[in-house]
């Protein structure tokens, strides 16, 4: 139950990326006939991609996943716009992909304003509108959070964004087969996403970037994705891509009418059976399959490890998985004390789970909380004090 | 790159290759820096072109051009002939890629080129020709759209 | 017959990978039990990459390819040592991942310097030396060429490099599953590859960074790869790098054998058969598979096209292959002239191809340039001319 942190590629989907890694495996670059097939199959999804966020074909361009996505497009209309301005804003709660991508041109002569959130991890777009200087030449904010869920309010930094003519870019990463997206709509000039976050595979993602908008590369060298991005495109996963993003706008309403009802189900759920608990992101705008709860006391990591011993996947935002000694950013953001940012725990529903598997993890988080908390000279403490 | 099925017939059963002896008109165009060259040979008998054939350096879409070029002309005008258009050509041939739309006007300026050689050769004005028009190295400058 | 451009992936490595898709499909950096399966098969394809050249497990780094490698190691070096000093020195017949790298760089301030090569492709090891100047910070030179297959002397580079305390880079995209490295004996510091010119997957390579060199990252973001390389995995890809680069040197000397000995019975023959016709690069020190021929007063497009008809694949460095208005800048690097680089054929021979094969192809080449030089208003007139 960690479908956030990634996907297993579906049967649909792998079965259409097959014939592309050893019968039609010619370089899209050539002229022969043998290549047509990789140009035709990238042609697609193309497409496909396309459609789905109402962009147009030749808008979007392929990389190696999200991460790759999030950094060009920072850093890409960073080095285009230099001479412009060197005032970027983001947000507290981004994916290292973007946080990291802007520290390190904070370190190269950037500005960069990380906007707060409030308790349930939302932007303010007071204080995004008021942020904004005469040499903003980026607003960066994500769709969706990762890890809380929390969706943030897309339309409107699109339309504030229009407004002062600085160029938006969301990563929308866990948005993109999840939520209905429509770049034309919300004013998003830019957009990341990743295969592996929709049932497709690693190792590929893209970025939309409006007609118009010039950006710098940030791989140089062949004249593949019209001289934007280099190298020899990835084939299958191209076309998984494409294959994983069609099916996922197919069933958006079904999934997320289940997904959703599974959510709350299991938010209540874990409410009523477990004392002292907190979710985390925001009750109703959050993401369909995402549960993020502290349970106070206990630490995140022993968390994960007894789930794992009855095969539940999950993940925390404990100091002690981090690898650093801090807890997660984003829990950090929203103002939880590390203590209690210390017993988080996510999990991310997928589109097979059962409301059997969540009865059955209920269960066991039950079970293992209690026993984590009977260790706990916190929890200790606590009770005698009351 | 792909071409049309009209495009690769032209390239591989060129039609009208060849030259033709004491031709009444004769036009080479070329471009030096990529170094394409196209010769057209002209038969002209009372304003009527009645044989044409070419010879090209190039690549498919020149070639298939060429070929397309010469079945264009012949049997017609040379008024009727002065009105081909690369685009025309490229129409003929189902469309070229974008980035090898030059290589149509190529044709039309071999065409334009022979008929001048005419022109001078005989002393017959053809309208709506001049002899500075042929710059070969705005060619390649077609701004072509991504 | 055009393996330089990619090849398809091979049986035993496409089976190694699919495991990866969809049954173990964990995030190497979630924790629990099923992402074990994820991180024992990257530490496993890590330890085959770093064993084939010689290298440490920890200096091999994953890339979506060899582009990023490429690029990765040329501006991560540069944005490190940009205070140490900011000369490059490459060559001209650098594949574009490399020149185009550094033509952005010299936008950005550094200097670069494009060593010269004489009519086989080879630099001169005295005009390398004598370009390094107190301000040089590295010297990347690929270890074969990609079109005209000529090997470099690339160990006496790397000596060179050591001597003057210059860190040395080769792009050995084209080298790595073809010919003996080791980057310990050859002074290397960073060395690039990609998979799908081993007959494993698109969209994956590899950086090997020696031990102590210091490099600043291209792609920022998670922890992933030693916090070097962000993004998360391409797991199967990596299986498949890993999978491929084994196969590609347990064969190594049995398939160089048999390679070399078609390719100079290709060039004889052809050169036999053809009349107007010259090898381009080096006659022995070039790699394996490559044969790579002049066909006067014809164009390589026409010829590339006709070949297709007879199902043979193949590549050209004639300007109206390149999409731009010149032939590749490696052919004029060798000093030839544009009329005859409008000519060029490269056939790249795989480890599939037979005898006959290769004199299908030599019997077609006879035909086909024969009734391209007919239509050829410049053999005409050589022939006039005789
Ligand atoms: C010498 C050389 N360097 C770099 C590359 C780029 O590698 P990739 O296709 O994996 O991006 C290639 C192949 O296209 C190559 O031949
Ligand atoms: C919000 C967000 N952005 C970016 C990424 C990075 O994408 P990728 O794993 O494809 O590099 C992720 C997932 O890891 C994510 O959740
Ligand atoms: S207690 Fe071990 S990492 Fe935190
Ligand atoms: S003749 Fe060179 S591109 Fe057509």
């Amino acid at each position: 139950m960690d479908h956030a942190a990634t996907t297993p590629v579906r049967k649909e989907v792998l079965d259409e990326m097959m014939p592309y890694f050893s019968e039609y495996y010619g370089n899209p670059s050539s002229i022969y006939y043998l290549s047509n097939f990789s140009k035709i199959a990238i042609d697609k999804a193309r497409e496909r991609v396309a459609k789905t966020i109402n962009a147009e074909k030749n808008e979007i361009y392929f990389t190696g996943g999200g991460t790759e996505a999030d950094n060009w497009a920072i850093k890409g209309i960073a080095s285009k716009l230099r001479d412009k301005g060197n005032h970027i804003i983001t947000s507290k709660i981004e994916h290292h992909a973007i946080l990291h991508t802007c520290e390190y041109l904070e370190k190269n002569g950037f500005e960069v304003t990380y906007l707060n959130v409030d308790e349930y991890g939302m932007i303010s777009l007071d204080e995004l509108e008021r942020s904004i200087k005469d040499n903003t030449i980026l607003i960066s904010i994500m769709f969706a959070n990762n890890e809380i869920g929390t969706i943030e309010p897309i339309k409107e930094i699109g339309s504030i964004a229009r407004k002062h003519n600085v160029i938006f870019h969301t990563d929308a990463v866990q948005a993109v087969g999840s939520l209905p997206i429509d770049v034309k709509d919300m004013n998003i000039d830019l957009l990341s996403m990743s295969a592996h976050k929709l049932y497709g595979p690693k190792g590929v993602g893209a970025l939309y970037v409006r007609k118009g908008i010039k950006i710098d590369s940030l791989i140089h060298g062949g004249a593949q994705e019209k001289n934007k991005r280099a190298g020899t495109e990835n084939v299958p996963g191209i076309v998984g891509l494409g294959k994983a993003i069609e099916l996922a706008y197919s069933e958006l309403e079904e999934n997320t009418a289940k997904l959703v009802e599974l959510r709350d189900y299991m938010i209540k759920n874990i409410q009523n059976r477990i004392p002292e608990v907190r979710l985390n992101g925001h009750p109703t705008k959050r993401l369909p399959g995402n549960v993020n709860i502290c349970f106070r006391y206990i630490e995140g990591e022993s968390l994960l490890l007894s789930l794992d011993m009855y095969k539940i996947e999950a993940s925390s935002g404990s100091a002690c998985t981090s690898g650093s000694l801090d807890p997660s950013h984003v829990l950090l953001a929203i103002g939880l004390p590390h203590e209690i940012a210390h017993g988080s725990l996510r999990l991310s529903l997928g589109i097979k789970n059962t409301k059997e598997e969540v009865d059955f993890v209920i269960d066991k988080l039950v079970t293992i909380v209690d026993r984590l908390r009977q260790m706990s000279p916190l929890y200790e403490k606590n009770q005698e004090g009351k | 790159m792909m071409y049309s099925e009209k495009v690769m017939d032209h390239f591989m059963n060129p039609r009208n290759v060849g030259e033709i002896e004491n031709a009444d008109g004769v036009g080479e165009v070329g471009n030096p820096k990529c170094g394409d060259i196209m010769k057209m040979y002209l038969k002209i008998e009372n304003g009527i072109i009645t044989d044409v054939k070419f010879k090209t350096f190039g690549c498919g879409s020149a070639i298939a051009s060429s070929s397309m070029a010469t079945e264009l002309i012949k049997g017609k005008s040379i008024q009727e002939a002065m009105q081909i258009t690369n685009k025309a050509v490229a129409e003929a041939l189902d469309g070229l890629p974008p980035v090898k739309m030059h290589c149509s006007v190529l044709a039309e300026q071999a065409i334009r080129k022979a008929l001048l050689d005419y022109s001078k050769k005989t002393g017959v004005k053809i309208e709506g020709l001049d002899e500075n028009e042929f710059h070969e190295d705005d060619l390649h400058e077609i701004e072509v759209e991504d």
